[in-house]
């Protein structure tokens, strides 16, 4: 496995410096000229109306509860992924324990219904 | 066949609510005054035999001594075709809205409100249609003075809660 | 302080929006994504036709005519030219009756090929509105050969038509006729077909008979709804009844059905055109017409099966080359009503999709 | 003094004005705008159907690179008014104008959109969309083909790609 990290540090590197320059070139280039019709926000060319702070239903909540709790779950598997071969038996069968509290897990929100939508 | 035994129930509603009928390229064309109209179609909708129950059109008509609205019935289950025309003064154009029996009569009677400024009473929500809210004026009758160029060309300043 | 229920938000789906098919605007009330009260706004494209009309004279009038549909304008002419003659009185001679028919005919498959483009593309089927716009424009091939303009087609005329087709229109309409039928399969496939369509359709927007006549709907939506009336079939206007094409009915009710319909019509239209042009006979294509046309006073109502519902003139003459009053009783503005009351409880996007299988172009509900 | 003197003092005015590198900038910037613009969907009456058919495999407006047309005007920089104005949407079409970020153009199609069209006469037609918002190219048609939508388009091409003939043109008037 190649560990020249220079190439991952120069990637690094670009990553950061190339969205900050893309922000920067409108702010010198695009012309600014902000009013206050500008600004209103836009509905379609009409009066805005009703309220924008509402407060949403709820279930959008449990979606990202549950949608985070996975991506965290797959944050966990990716270096196992790569490295399980030299880990060993022992990591393998720990990872997939670790799967199925998960699967519970998945299991208990399905039957809550929390993936039904609306 | 058909015709008359329309033309037999139209003559016998004629008598009843003392509208005249007569015979315009085909069709008949019953003429009521005002107040007789609901009565007028509700007997329409369920003639025996040819039922005119389905409003197709419903149009305002400014005659200059006064207004006529004008019903177009036709169904969906015969060839009869009845045209009912119901006479509103020009001071007070008021009649009644038959939205109870036709639901298809409610934007018809709101733009003949907006054209032509007769009110129908027991109309859900009787609001001009075409124009904005506070317009002035109905734009079909004929007395009206349409508004100047000058006053066409300049963007109207827009009520709030439009 | 604790929420019971969710506050509901106003959306202001306005004129400007893309699948507003024009310049409607509806005042949508969102509980989430469930739709709980919807208030149309229409209004935003009124050009006072009505008006106009009173101050030009009849055969002016005709131009504004094709401005009111125009995605059907040939139709528009059809329709107020009809009644203008049934006033008059004049016998239109055999062989512009065959045009009237063909371009009718023609603007039916062109006016549902546009509808069912816009469907798709409200439902983000972009390959559908592409292939539908593509097919559309040997339609309009068809019309500038003859009349010179594309959309806005202005062909008849009071008496009969304009002119006489050149002769490549022949052939070029045979070979649209001939490629229709794979036309109308390559839509099902593209469209139809995708069950993500169907899913989105089916079983939306449910109106059912009694509802569709209370509210006086007609045309297609009628159809859809298990009623089978046509005004070609019950009260045929022109040479209609000459032909022998079925009427499509289908029970379903919904967004689908109302959108299946508009294919199995253009499959009929088919059908008409082959007969049409099979049998056009020659002769004159315009009546002797009076130069200045005074009809006699009097009035007359007429109603033609226009695509998007029962297109009807109301001509009420005093006698003069004006006419006092020209009613336009539009097919889409009546089945418009029907629109928020049957997609109360639906989401957004369902509403989306059963405003886009109304067809309604703002230029007709507007006049 | 022909044109082409005129243009050359034009240009040394603007460089002076700017300096060597932003008036070359600028001369970029012009021509990057005029080769992508992002029309906002104003289709108002027929002639949005012919904006459509513009958009369409047959005619095919991105052989220009404008096919990109946007709903929202904040991401638009070309604003088409495509049909009939009315009295009724002249303030909501001058508010889409208003919250279009600031390099923007306007193009009014069809005799609706440049005076009316067969409308002007009547009580709640605008005679013009430039009567609201400040026009730069009109396209005259009713509808106008896409052929001639592409025309006008070009046309706002030369005109975004050198703004010294704009000046010429004022100055000219």
């Amino acid at each position: 496995m190649s560990d020249n990290f220079a190439a991952v540090g120069v990637l690094l590197v670009f990553a950061m410096i190339f969205p900050i320059i893309m922000v920067i070139m409108p702010k010198i280039l695009a012309p600014h000229r902000p009013d206050r019709e500008k600004l209103t926000p836009y509905e379609c060319g009409n009066e805005p109306i009703g309220r924008t702070w509402v407060g949403f239903k709820s279930n959008y909540f449990l979606y990202a509860l549950v949608f985070t709790a996975f991506d965290v779950e797959i944050v966990f598997l990716y270096p196992w992924a790569l490295t399980f071969r030299k880990l060993g038996t022992f990591a393998f069968v720990e990872m997939f324990i670790f799967i199925i509290i998960l699967l519970v897990g998945f299991w208990y929100a399905w039957k809550e219904g929390a993936l039904e939508w609306m | 066949m058909e015709n008359n035994v329309l033309r037999a129930r139209v003559d016998e509603l004629a008598a009843r609510v003392n509208g005249q009928v007569e015979e315009a390229l085909g069709e008949l064309v019953l003429t009521v005054n005002s107040p007789y109209v609901v009565e007028t179609l509700a007997a329409a909708k369920n003639f025996q035999g040819v039922p005119c129950d389905f409003l197709h059109d419903l149009a305002g008509l400014d005659l200059g001594d006064r207004f006529e609205v004008v019903y177009q019935l036709t169904s969906l289950r015969g060839p009869q075709r009845l045209r009912v025309k119901a006479r509103v003064a020009r001071d007070n154009p008021v009649i009644d809205s038959v939205v109870k029996l036709w639901a298809g009569a409610d934007w018809l009677e709101r733009e003949a409100y907006d054209m032509f400024g007769i009110v129908f009473k027991g109309h859900p929500n009787l609001k001009r249609i075409y124009m904005w809210d506070d317009f002035e004026g109905y734009p079909l009758r004929k007395d009206f003075v349409p508004p100047t160029y000058e006053e066409r060309a300049t963007m109207r300043v827009r009520k709030e809660g439009e | 302080m604790t929420i019971e229920r969710t506050e509901e938000i106003s959306l202001n789906m306005g004129p400007q929006h893309p699948s507003m098919h024009g310049v409607f605007r509806m005042i949508v009330h969102l509980e989430g994504e469930v739709v709980t009260k919807i208030e149309p706004k229409i209004g935003y494209l009124h050009r006072g036709l009505e008006k106009i009309a009173e101050s030009r004279t009849y055969a002016q009038f005709i131009p504004y005519t094709d401005r009111l549909d125009y995605l059907a304008s040939p139709h528009n002419n059809l329709a107020y030219v009809q009644t203008v003659e049934k006033l008059l009185g004049i016998q239109v001679p055999e062989r512009a009756e065959y045009l009237r028919v063909i371009f009718a005919e023609l603007a039916r498959i062109a006016s549902h090929q546009v509808m069912i483009g816009s469907l798709a593309l409200d439902m983000a089927g972009w390959t559908a509105w592409g292939y539908c716009f593509r097919d559309r424009e040997r339609i309009l091939d068809l019309y500038e050969m003859t009349a010179g303009g594309r959309l806005t087609v202005n062909y008849m005329r009071i008496g009969g038509v304009s002119h006489e087709p050149p002769p490549e229109f022949w052939p070029a309409l045979n070979s649209f006729l001939d490629d229709l039928p794979a036309m109308i399969e390559e839509y099902y496939g593209i469209f139809y077909g995708n069950e993500i369509a169907q899913a989105r359709m089916k079983g939306i927007g449910i109106l059912t008979k009694e509802m569709a006549e209370n509210y006086s709907v007609t045309g297609c939506a009628l159809r859809a709804s298990g009623v089978q009336y046509d005004v070609r079939k019950a009260a045929p206007y022109g040479i209609y009844d000459r032909f022998d094409f079925d009427i499509p009915v289908l029970y379903g009710c919904d967004t689908y059905d109302r959108a299946l319909i508009r294919l199995l019509e253009m499959r009929e239209s088919l059908k008409i055109l082959r007969q049409a042009v099979r049998d056009i006979p020659e002769g004159p294509v315009m009546a002797k017409v009076p130069k200045l046309i005074k009809p006699p006073a009097g009035e007359v109502y007429h109603r033609v099966e226009n695509p998007k519902g029962e297109l009807g003139f109301y001509i009420v003459s005093d006698g003069s080359n004006k006419p006092a009053r020209v009613r336009i009783r539009p097919g889409a503005f009546v089945n418009m009503q029907v629109f928020p009351p049957i997609s109360v409880g639906l989401k957004i996007q369902d509403v989306i999709a059963i405003f886009a299988s109304f067809d309604a172009v703002l230029g007709e509900v507007d006049k | 003094m022909d044109v082409a003197k005129e243009k050359e003092l034009r240009e040394a005015e603007a460089l002076a004005e700017k300096g060597i590198i932003l008036a070359n900038v600028d001369k970029l910037l012009n021509w990057a705008r005029g080769h992508s613009f992002w029309p906002v969907t104003q289709g108002l009456a027929c002639c949005a159907i012919e904006m459509m058919a513009a958009g369409n495999p047959r005619f095919d407006i991105s052989r220009f690179g404008w096919e990109v047309f946007r709903a929202s005007p904040r991401q638009a920089d070309l604003m088409i008014v495509a049909g009939t104005v009315t009295r009724k949407i002249a303030p909501i079409i001058r508010r889409v104008y208003d919250q279009m970020p600031e390099p923007k153009w306007v193009v009014a199609m069809g005799s609706c959109a440049n005076a009316g069209g067969p409308f002007a006469d009547s009580y709640s037609v605008l005679p013009g969309v430039d009567k609201i918002i400040p026009v730069d190219v009109y396209i005259p048609g009713c509808p106008p083909r896409p052929e001639s939508l592409f025309f006008g388009l070009m046309q706002l091409q030369q005109k975004v790609a050198n703004p010294a003939k704009v000046r010429l043109m004022k100055h000219g008037k």
